[in-house]
């Protein structure tokens, strides 16, 4: 599959898309990442979802959504003409649901690819619990390898030991792309009220202040395995893109970012061509892991 | 709808008293029309310790001027940063956000406010008034060195006070205000905005005497724009996106 | 062992305490972990050996110090007399050099405790690596344990899957205290050069940033196991520090706040008693992990 | 050396040319003894992507007036905003940090200076003439237009001027300039302040004409005051604190 430009927008922060038709025309972009879909109706956690920490934000929404039902009948007639690549970020808390939504998407024309999401820390069973044992990642990509017939994406946990370790574990489970980093676990605490901020008291960092982490596990997998990444984790601006181009990232995906300015993906866009321009680079492909390090 | 992300010029920052602060925005380019209930994200830049956008209520706006105005209440870093800022500053707004309060064609509309909850009864009151509707007002503060802007709401209709502490108006909280004294009430709809408590209070009294009563929710926002979730209430049909849906629901939909 | 006030500072972000002479009287806080001692002289890394990132820093000394001999010889004397509790933070990267430092720093009278590091990221050999594998760490701590005879501190780091399994297995080896966290391992690019911006490429991350992180392990940890945590991680005033004692931390580090400001942890001491004061609190004991959550 | 943390207040923000400014800063206690050569951590308020502190030369220090200012050139972010400091706003230093240049108590000096490494060359000027020493200053800049303070170098001393493009004084660098052409050199010791490539090829000249010269390295700093181990560079002692056994080295016992 190929993207008109690396910038993409990050799985749960950008919707499906559509409330940014209202800020700009989405064909600007390589493509969206649309909310995690999973196998039934989840209505998500208790409020407060979200605090705000230095340079992030803690969110636990918990997998909110209609079911993947709803998203093939009424979401995806909505977004299948898109002017720009849509991925579907596949949720679950059990295998059988994961190849389940896999399954249903894998019928949808217009997506060429899903983003198998075994990393959520924000949901009691599933989710991360998948994204941070080598053994388990392997099973349920395989899983779903066996029953998705397109690009297969997963995107992985920052909380394990060994980023590399997992990365071979779900490329041994025939995943054709990697995604990181999902959101690290962290938690806030309200001093006055002496209550955490949040319902499910811990909920996924992004960021800012998790860019270096990220970047570094970008590098790491970068040099272990040998499929394209894409990386993500703090990108707020052009010269955050370039960085994960250069640790290794073919394609990043704006998250939080949107957030704080509803423009800042196709702004990337246009910069990572005048960046190219100005350093005399024929393509943004030449600038892939292009870090030097000695 | 379309939405935007703008610099807006600083045009006026006038204390209210010492919590309180108007802030007048100018627009680089013609305004959309704002609906009453509306809110802005508003960029506090400069300042480590506010990464996201902070969410306001449009307080007026001022089509023939191009401005629309904030009415901010300090609470933290964010808003003190806003209470600093000089006329020829820029701030970066998202607008417009949200659905708006309701708009009869007629009849007789209560519009009940508290603290910096007063904020968007001023663009409401312009807004009734040009559909012919004079609404009364009922606002609630702690005490008589917060009360302002009495004037300015007497232009769009009756205006009622209550304070805490008794020291201007009525004592104690607005629904104890003589206005909620009868039975029926002399209105068809009751729009409400205020602290969490005050809102209840008016959403029940509004309840027991069978009037309609919209309240403008201020949850905890990430984006603004209805994409990360992290805003939602739950109501009669699921769990909604205060940003989208709302900020304004009717209190009959509300499980809060 | 007694700390007068639980604010203490950072091994690394403190020197040996003899530099913020110039600024305070050291008298003022509850005590001061010194800067890594290894079993001889360290030259540490290449420079650059930092980088700033968003709300935190990236750091790559590589333990560098005169050895053990010297210390014992040369800098305990200078400061065995300071008014506060002077922790050593031993490092090595064999168990044996952890062992020999143990031993010898066991003989210094004045010294209490000392803080065992198997969690620095940035030394080739050892160091993080005894800080991630359950096994290892309770191989050291449990060594060290069969020589030091007073108060043992280990010190964990936060690159892990599972913080409390790491925690209950040096809690096996013989720890009497745990200390969380160290820094993230991070990176940074300069898009400009293509360079990485430290020499080692990875490094340490601390700051604010990782507060969330590291509030998150302190109270995973303080549910887990049954000993008393020193906490630190992104602590910059009396806020922070009150959140990590609500989370577990008996005791509070200051580390990169001290280069911010250097006087900020006696304002932390200073500010905590206000808190308990304004709170109606009796002790600071009294908010250790009396978070609200239910 | 005791140290100090202070909120220093602006009194004059002076632009030297686009890229340069100097900042004068007045202490809220009387200032100690700033020897020449010694630094200050500025508190860069108010920004999300300034985490640290930065480190600046103490440019000249007015004991009357109790103040010490900073000439600074616009890098990033950190220098863009102090460049945008107005008189009574408030900047936070810890001060005064490192050691000085060395003090001959007679002997022939040349002070060398390029770009923003002019800085500390003005109160070493101060500090020699009240040992009774007049040194001779050699400083180097782009071109023209960036050329400043002449008039305030000739007060301490004769001054000698190089640009890059020639557009005013010798044309070149500094090392080319007619200063140095002569063997033996009329001085005793240099002093040498600027760009890295400048400080290497006058360390060489000096050591090829064996002259006694001393630079003052801007290594990235943490802490500023030798606890984080983050500036070292490498001398004939090992691994030494730019901050603490620096800024100034002997280049005679440099590694770098
Ligand atoms: C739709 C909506 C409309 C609002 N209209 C107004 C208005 O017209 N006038 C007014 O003064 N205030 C209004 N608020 C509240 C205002 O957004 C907060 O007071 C402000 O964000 C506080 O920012 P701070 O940096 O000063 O405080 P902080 O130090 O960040 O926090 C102080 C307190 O403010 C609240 N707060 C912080 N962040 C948010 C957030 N992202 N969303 C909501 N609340 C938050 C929390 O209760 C927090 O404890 C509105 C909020 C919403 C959601
Ligand atoms: C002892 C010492 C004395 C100095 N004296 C002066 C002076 O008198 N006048 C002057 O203009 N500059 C001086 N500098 C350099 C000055 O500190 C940097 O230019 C400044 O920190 C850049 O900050 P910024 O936020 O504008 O740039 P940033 O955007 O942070 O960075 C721009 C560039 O500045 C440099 N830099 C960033 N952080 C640091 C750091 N912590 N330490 C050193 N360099 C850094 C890097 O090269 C970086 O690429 C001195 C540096 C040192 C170490
Ligand atoms: C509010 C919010 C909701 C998110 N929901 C999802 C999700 O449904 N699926 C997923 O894979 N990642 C989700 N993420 C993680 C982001 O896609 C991204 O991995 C993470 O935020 C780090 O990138 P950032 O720092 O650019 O935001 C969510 C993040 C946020 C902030
Ligand atoms: C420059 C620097 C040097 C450090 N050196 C050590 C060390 O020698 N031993 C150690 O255990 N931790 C070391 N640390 C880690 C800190 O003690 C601390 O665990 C970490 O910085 C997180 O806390 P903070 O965010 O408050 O700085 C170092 C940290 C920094 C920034
Ligand atoms: S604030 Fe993001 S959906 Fe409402
Ligand atoms: S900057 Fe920290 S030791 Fe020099």
């Amino acid at each position: 599959m190929q993207f008109k430009n690396p910038v993409t927008t990050a799985s749960g922060c950008f919707g499906y898309g559509e409330e940014f038709k209202d800020f700009y025309d989405l064909g600007l972009l390589g493509g969206i990442f649309v909310k995690a879909v999973t196998g039934s109706n989840r209505p998500g956690n208790k409020y407060p979802r979200m605090a705000e920490t230095a340079s992030g934000m803690l969110n636990s929404v918990g997998l909110q959504n209609k079911g993947v039902d709803n998203f093939c009948k009424v979401i995806y007639p909505k977004i299948k003409d898109f002017n720009t690549q849509i991925i579907v970020n596949v949720s679950g808390s059990t295998i059988e649901e994961y190849v389940m939504v896999a399954e249903r998407i894998n019928e949808l024309e217009n997506i060429p690819a899903i983003e198998l999401n075994i990393s959520c820390p924000n949901v009691k069973e599933g989710g991360m619990a998948f994204g941070v044992v080598p053994s388990t990642a392997t099973e349920v990509t395989r899983a779903v390898r066996g029953v998705y017939k397109k690009v297969l994406m997963v995107k992985l946990s920052p909380n394990v030991t060994s980023i590399c370790e997992m990365a071979k574990a779900v490329v041994d489970g025939g995943a054709d792309v990697l995604t990181l980093i999902n959101t690290l676990l962290g938690m806030a605490v309200d001093a006055e009220t002496r209550r955490p901020v949040i319902s499910t008291i811990t909920g996924g960092l992004s960021g800012p202040a998790i860019k270096p982490v990220a970047l570094r596990m970008v590098w790491q997998v970068f040099k272990a395995v040998d499929v394209p990444i894409v990386g993500l984790g703090g990108i707020m601006n052009t010269t955050d893109a370039i960085e994960f181009m250069l640790a290794g990232a073919s394609v990043i995906q704006v998250g939080t970012a949107n957030f704080i300015d509803p423009m800042v993906a196709p702004k990337i866009a246009e910069g990572i061509n005048e960046y190219l321009d100005r350093h005399n680079i024929a393509s943004a492909r030449d600038i892939v892991g292009a870090l030097k390090v000695c | 709808m379309k939405k935007f992300a703008h610099d807006f010029k600083v045009v006026g920052n006038n204390p209210l008293n010492a919590r309180h602060f108007v802030l007048e925005l100018q627009a680089p380019v013609p305004l959309p029309e704002i609906l009453p209930g509306q809110f802005v994200q508003v960029l506090v830049h400069n300042s480590p310790s506010t990464f996201l956008r902070r969410p306001f209520s449009v307080h007026f706006a001022d089509y023939s001027k191009n401005t629309l105005s904030l009415l901010v209440q300090i609470k933290g870093e964010g808003t003190r940063h806003m209470g600093m800022l000089k006329t020829g500053d820029t701030l970066n707004l998202v607008y417009p956000l949200g659905n708006s309060f309701s708009a009869p064609s007629s009849g007789k509309v209560l519009l009940v406010g508290g603290g910096a909850g007063v904020a968007p009864l001023m663009i409401m009151g312009d807004y009734l008034n040009r559909k012919n509707i004079r609404p009364d007002f009922l606002v609630g503060f702690r005490s008589a060195d917060e009360v302002s802007q009495m004037d300015q709401y007497a232009r769009y209709g009756k205006v009622y006070l209550s304070t805490d502490d008794g020291s201007m108006g009525e004592k104690g909280f607005v629904t104890q205000h003589p206005v909620f004294a009868t039975s029926p009430l002399p209105y068809d709809r009751i729009c409400c905005c205020g602290p969490d408590a005050m809102m209840h209070a008016v959403a029940k009294l509004a309840a027991a005497k069978g009037v309609a009563c919209e309240v403008s929710l201020e949850n905890f926002m990430a984006c603004g724009y209805g994409v990360c979730l992290c805003c939602i209430t739950q109501t009669d049909t699921g769990n909604e996106r205060v940003c989208i849906e709302g900020p304004v629901f009717e209190t009959s939909r509300l499980k809060w």
